[in-house]
């Protein structure tokens, strides 16, 4: 089980639950799993079969690059924020 | 009168001429009327055309004509400044950092070394801006304009010589070929200040010149002009009358500040609001008053 | 790894050798973008819009194609219409429309200066008077210049079909709202002893580069284009310019010239594909150059801001809770760095309760682009002053404040993730143990003030070759626009690698055709990222080089070593071997070697800095005079380190123009005043002081030495200081930037403390 | 088109060339004699990356005239190193790091020259009014000031040096 920190404005579709167990051994499967329990969910982060490029995802504090791809551990700490792109054009 | 930079790399096409003599300026002048322009520094001319603002097809460059760069001080009939001396050459002239510190000082604050090495104090004049560091250092100095043209020679106070924005008394086909200064009298001195946001390369958001001459600790005679308040650079003449037969005192000068806030009528624009500029025309009058006075203090010494 | 990193010995890591490139820079030989000119060259300008806000009815073009000279002339119209949703353009992701529309407008013109037309013509001159002679017939609507009057209910709307993701299909100026929560706000604030409440407006400022903007393109008949121009992205110039002229990436090489400073200025395009698609429409060279007004109204400057902060702490300064409002101004695009200035706004905080709303305006200005730290600087502007009003508050020293309160490893981000190993809490001691804040400052009018400031930095691509030769030198090639002397750190890695000089390695920047993808020069990642890139292709050269020695020695590869600098045998017989020496052997031994590698980077490095300055006011004129300044920075490692003081002592100087005199004055029109740089007023060497730096090395566990990025956040703390600094020497707390004479004044008024400054004015 | 024949001494070379009258210096240097070591930062005067000297004072080339070149000499950052020798200022800006982007070193270069021609050994204080003509946005000129400090001593030892040698 690894524990997903839901984005305050995506909190609408946990009932306001900040932190929620999810269950997968990448990105793609954790996302799979929230989207069945919170219904709705996954269009927020997925488009086109890739994580949205204005998503980024920490995993462990550690800023992902696999998108979908990347690994999650069992209790791992998995957080959705904002992509910024570097010293590029932000938000 | 630094006009917004445009969006222009080269400049409209040109005619240049470079004279040798007032006589030979002045005719081209009269040939081409509104379409000549004379060229000492070019440090604005340039800008302005770029910017729009101004467009002659013919340049004059003045600076090979003698007069024009002629710098010379005689005790008695005072200070010969050929409109084309460069700032730097003004500055850096033993008379003037000992007769006139206050125009040494006005020539030392325009732009960057690089401008100053180009501008000259008569161009600073003919380009008639409100904003213009030595024109009220001149003013308080009561010096006035040699003009050549057409029909001839004449002389304008330079107080009267700025007529609104870019504007002045010149005429087309006419030439500011000298600015006299007088000699200064005994006890005398002058000063001026400026406020700028930073402390280099900015236009005057307020300037403040100021000449008097002492009479023990009073105050004989004293003349007061401002820049960047008003369309033109303004000769305050109340400012000094404030001054002139009183003691010099805390009272005196504020009167005399006072006068000059009451003078300005400043506008809001991207160098300062009109709030500010009169909060600082008083602090910087007041200011020059003080360092004119100490210095004219020595100058009695000396 | 770092661990040993941080106590490892180098040899050339740490020392300041000359950079490669400077006899070039000294001499003026070094090749900027508009030093290139090619044979048949066309000269290109932009025809742009002077008004704010209009309908664009028509535009004639015949009498300009009519001038002699005149070659062609482009508008929107000879531009493909670009899909209006957010999708990838190489590397990242764009609104193809919002950035086609910017690049020449469709329609609408959303600020002064915005790109009509571009014409193509024999010489400059020509191409300017034909501007004049291009008719453009406008509708001209009322300008929204400022958050607020975009935010009101009703206010004219830039951009008809902008959607939000709040409003559902309601027609907005608002593009975007971002929020962070955490804890409970209430319980938060119930637990203060004090509270401080303030609204912080910041102005629109620029990065100041002082080379503008320019490009070159060739496009050839076969279809094969090249650009040469100044830019922090060659590879995002390829994706851009051929997403906006609608020709294939593939197609295109950029060549990335010497840049004249970018600050983030130039990550994206504007002349690029201007110049691209006037070659393909000649057939000629075209190159096109801004003018500094061009510059100043119609490149990327960065957003002026509306922030509102209240913030609590208990009587001994714990902070307990704070909420953040802040809108900044996007430009007539979305885009403001507004999401990054909520994740900067309280990152240097360790406390539980906070909730951040954060808004992306669209003003009738030009769209924004990156600018050191996006979005950090507005925003520490307001958490800095309001921190150093608690600690006040509470009586307590302002740099004890934020060690009370400061992040470290393991603290929680507002927005979520738990911090790496960091160095804020290192960088404010750094403050407080320096000659400077131990000094005495003494005078009247006289006061100090410090701040701190956080930074992300970033990870992204990039890609290096090193290549050894057969004389034991070796090249080092990557994609990385050398912005401020990145070459000679990335020499230097390979010479600490190889065990060679660094006189002995040539790096150079590569373009789009030489080297793997590399992003933007920004996000202060070059050292740290593309540093990486190069670490690890020199480490696949001296695997490759072990390789070659086993042959030679009739060794096993694992028994030989690279062991400080030189190949080595375990055990005995042969005497080690230098890359000099080997090198000449390579063609005996299988041919040249490349030490190759590509990444995207893992493990950035959060960058901190604390600035103290001291200030004199001049109590009647306000003018502030800036006496002293120390600046304390976390560089991880430093591999050049007088180019990291460089980066520290430059950003600092940004944020102090920042701080004093530097914005964007625009009239009711919503014309550009100061689109000079008599007006744009940029610190000069009187307005400085010398700027002590203080490196601070904490490594960053996440790069092979320690890296982190330094670039950037030295330009976050300054205006806070200044502001903190101004406080203590005139009693007045300044919540406007910039902090500009007539300001002071007003604010002393309103506060009467200039004992009436006005008629205090003449006595 | 109006063109002018001028004749100039330029880096130490007597140099002939047909430019139109309304050309700038600047504009004469890049565009007609292939000098592009002078930099275009603004067109107004006001960052100085164009500065050369003009007998000898510097001068920011966007605001004079090809034309006005006639009989002068003007040296630019081309004009600073002998043969293979860097001037000491260029030396020093290198050893200083005191160039990060590099594009107003050029006008720096120049403006300090002209300020240690006059003043051997100039104060901070000196040193920056003389540069306060010229921007620099990279490096907060706190290198940039301790290289032209470092430069006049240079320059005055050296001068030493070859008086000694002459003896």
């Amino acid at each position: 089980m690894a524990i997903v920190v839901i984005p305050a404005l995506l909190r609408k579709f946990t009932m306001g639950q900040e932190r929620v167990d999810a269950r997968g051994r990448n990105v793609g499967e954790i996302i799979d799993d929230l989207d069945r329990q919170f219904p709705g969910f996954r269009p927020h982060l997925v488009e086109g079969g890739d994580l949205k490029r204005s998503i980024a995802v920490s995993i462990d504090g550690e800023l992902g690059t696999a998108g979908l791809l990347d690994k999650v551990a069992d209790a791992s700490e998995v957080h959705f924020l904002p992509a910024l792109g570097g010293g590029k054009d932000c938000g | 009168m630094h006009a917004r930079p445009g969006g222009l790399v080269t400049l409209h096409e040109l005619n240049y001429a470079a004279p040798n003599s007032v006589a030979e300026a002045v005719q081209i002048l009269r040939q081409h009327g509104e379409n000549a322009r004379p060229l000492a520094g070019g440090t604005d001319i340039i800008i302005q055309m770029r910017a729009g603002v101004r467009h002659p097809t013919h340049l004059v460059d003045v600076k090979k004509i003698p007069e024009l760069r002629e710098l010379s001080f005689d005790a008695k009939s005072g200070l010969k400044l050929g409109a084309a001396a460069a700032c730097v050459e003004v500055y850096e002239n033993r008379d003037v950092k000992r007769h006139y510190p206050g125009l040494a000082e006005a020539a030392h604050l325009i732009g960057s070394l690089q401008i100053q090495n180009r501008a000259a104090v008569g161009g600073n004049l003919c380009n008639g801006s409100p904003a213009a560091d030595t024109t009220p250092a001149l003013i308080v100095l009561g010096a006035r304009a040699r003009i050549a043209g057409p029909n001839g020679e004449r002389e304008v106070a330079v107080e009267d010589f700025c007529v609104s924005p870019g504007r002045t008394v010149l005429q087309p086909g006419e030439l500011l070929v000298q600015i006299l200064i007088p000699a200064p009298a005994p006890n005398s001195s002058d000063a001026y200040l400026r406020l700028i946001p930073r402390n280099e390369m900015d236009i005057a958001v307020v300037g403040a010149g100021v000449a008097l001459t002492l009479d023990g600790d009073k105050v004989k005679a004293a003349r007061v002009a401002l820049a960047a308040v008003a369309p033109r650079p303004l000769f305050v003449a109340k400012a000094g009358e404030a001054l002139a037969g009183k003691k010099l005192d805390d009272a005196s000068i504020a009167a005399a500040a006072r006068a000059a806030m009451d003078a300005s009528t400043p506008i809001d624009d991207m160098r300062g609001t009109a709030e500010y500029r009169k909060h600082v025309v008083g602090v910087l009058t007041r200011r020059a008053i003080k360092i004119a006075a100490q210095r004219a203090r020595n100058a009695g010494k000396a | 790894m770092a661990e040993a990193t941080s106590n490892r010995k180098f040899r050339v890591i740490g020392t300041r050798p000359i950079r490669h490139d400077g006899v070039d820079k000294v001499t003026g030989r070094a090749k900027y973008g508009a030093d290139y000119s090619f044979p048949g060259m066309l000269h290109g300008k932009v025809l742009r819009s002077p008004h704010a806000h209009a309908v664009i009815k028509s535009i004639k073009v015949d009498k300009a194609l009519k001038l002699p000279g005149v070659k062609a002339i482009i508008t929107a119209d000879d531009l493909p219409e670009a899909p209006n949703k957010m999708q990838q353009a190489g590397e990242m992701a764009i609104n193809p429309s919002h950035l086609s529309r910017n690049i020449l407008a469709r329609g609408k013109v959303l600020y002064d200066g915005h790109a009509i037309a571009a014409v193509a013509a024999t010489s400059p001159h020509i191409a300017e008077e034909a501007l004049k002679l291009i008719e453009v017939d406008y509708e001209v609507l009322p300008p929204v210049m400022t958050v607020e009057a975009a935010m009101k209910p009703g206010a004219p709307i830039l951009i008809p079909d902008l959607r939000n993701n709040e409003e559902g299909d309601k027609q907005t100026n608002v593009a975007q709202h971002m929020q962070f929560k955490r804890g409970d706000l209430d319980k938060g604030f119930k637990a203060a002893d004090y509270v401080v409440e303030r609204e912080f407006k910041t102005a629109m400022v620029h990065q100041g580069y002082i080379e503008p903007h320019n490009a070159v393109a060739i496009y050839n008949n076969d279809g094969q284009a090249t650009i040469y121009c100044s830019t922090q992205g060659a590879f995002d110039v390829r994706s851009l310019s051929a997403q906006v002229v609608g020709v294939e990436p593939g197609k295109i090489k950029v060549v990335p010239a010497e840049i004249g400073g970018g600050f983030g200025g130039k990550t994206t395009v504007y002349l690029e594909p201007l110049a691209l698609a006037l070659s393909k429409k000649t057939g000629k060279p075209v190159k096109l150059v801004m003018t500094r007004s061009e510059v100043l109204r119609a490149s990327g400057p960065t957003s002026g801001s509306t922030i509102k902060i209240k913030m609590g702490c208990t009587k001994d300064g714990k902070i307990t809770a704070a909420q953040v409002w802040m809108a900044y101004e996007a430009g007539g695009f979305p885009g403001s760095p507004v999401v990054a200035g909520a994740m900067c706004i309280l990152a240097p905080y360790d406390f539980e309760n906070l909730l951040i709303d954060a808004y992306d305006v669209v003003v009738n200005r030009p769209k924004t682009a990156a600018y050191r730290a996006p979005g950090a600087t507005n925003a520490a502007m307001a958490s800095e002053t309001v921190l150093d009003e608690l600690a006040e508050k509470c009586g307590i020293d302002p740099l004890d404040m934020r060690i009370k309160n400061g992040v470290k490893e393991g603290s929680a981000h507002p927005a979520g993730p738990p911090y790496k190993r960091i160095g804020y809490i290192q960088t404010c001691e750094a403050i407080k143990n320096s000659p400077h804040y131990k000094s005495k400052l003494e005078g009247p009018n006289r006061g100090r003030g410090v701040a701190t400031g956080f930074w992300f930095n970033a990870g992204m691509q990039s890609s290096a070759t090193v290549n050894i030769h057969a004389d034991g030198s070796a090249s080092v090639v990557t994609g990385s626009p050398d912005i401020g002397g990145s070459r000679v750190s990335m020499a230097m890695i390979t010479a600490e690698v190889l065990g060679l000089e660094v006189t002995d390695v040539r790096p150079l920047t590569a373009d789009t055709d030489s080297i793997g993808h590399t992003d933007v020069t920004g996000g202060s990642r070059v050292t740290f990222a593309t540093g990486m890139a190069v670490y690890e292709a020199a480490q696949d050269a001296v695997r490759q080089l072990r390789e070659r020695a086993a042959k030679l020695w009739e060794r096993k590869v694992e028994d030989v070593e690279m062991k400080d600098g030189k190949l080595t045998a375990k055990g005995n017989g042969v005497p080690p071997m230098s890359v000099k020496e080997i090198a000449s052997k390579l063609g005996r031994t299988g041919g040249p070697i490349t030490g190759r590698a590509s990444v995207n980077a893992r493990g950035v490095g959060a960058a901190f800095a604390a600035t103290c300055v001291d200030v004199e006011v001049d109590p009647e004129t306000f003018k502030v005079q800036i006496l002293r300044c120390t600046v304390a920075q976390d560089a991880g490692k430093a591999i050049h380190p007088s180019y990291v003081e460089g980066q520290m002592q430059g950003g600092t100087a940004q944020g102090i123009g920042w701080a004093l005199n530097e914005e964007y004055i625009y009239d009711d029109k919503g014309i550009l005043r100061n689109s000079g740089l008599l007006d744009y007023r940029m610190p000069t060497c009187l307005d400085l002081p010398m700027i002590e730096t203080i490196i601070v090395e904490e490594p960053n566990p996440g790069h092979p030495l320690g890296v982190r990025g330094v670039g950037e956040v030295s330009i976050v703390p300054p205006p806070a200081a200044v502001a903190n600094a101004i406080y203590r020497a005139i009693g007045v707390r300044m919540t406007e930037l910039p902090m500009s004479p007539p300001r002071l004044l007003k604010a002393s008024l309103k506060r009467g403390g200039a004992a009436d400054a006005h008629s205090a004015a003449a006595d | 088109m109006k063109k002018v024949l001028v004749e100039a001494n330029i880096n130490g070379e007597t140099v002939e060339f047909l430019c139109e009258a309304r050309q700038s210096l600047l504009e004469t240097l890049r565009d007609v004699l292939n000098l592009t070591g002078s930099k275009e930062g603004c067109l107004t005067g006001d960052c100085g990356a164009c500065s050369v000297m003009v007998d000898g004072r510097v001068v920011c080339s966007c605001l004079m005239l090809g034309a006005e070149a006639a009989g002068k000499n003007i040296t630019t950052v081309e004009g600073l190193a002998t043969g293979n020798q860097l001037h000491p200022l260029q030396q020093k800006f290198l050893e200083n790091a005191a160039l990060q982007c590099g594009i107003c070193t050029p006008g720096f270069l120049v403006a300090a020259k002209a300020l240690i021609d006059k003043n051997p050994n100039p104060s901070e204080e000196e040193v920056r009014y003389a540069l306060a003509g010229n921007l620099c946005r990279c490096t907060g000129y706190d290198k940039i000031v301790r290289a032209v400090i470092e430069a006049a001593k240079a320059v005055k030892s050296g001068a030493a040096e070859s008086r000694a040698g002459a003896r």
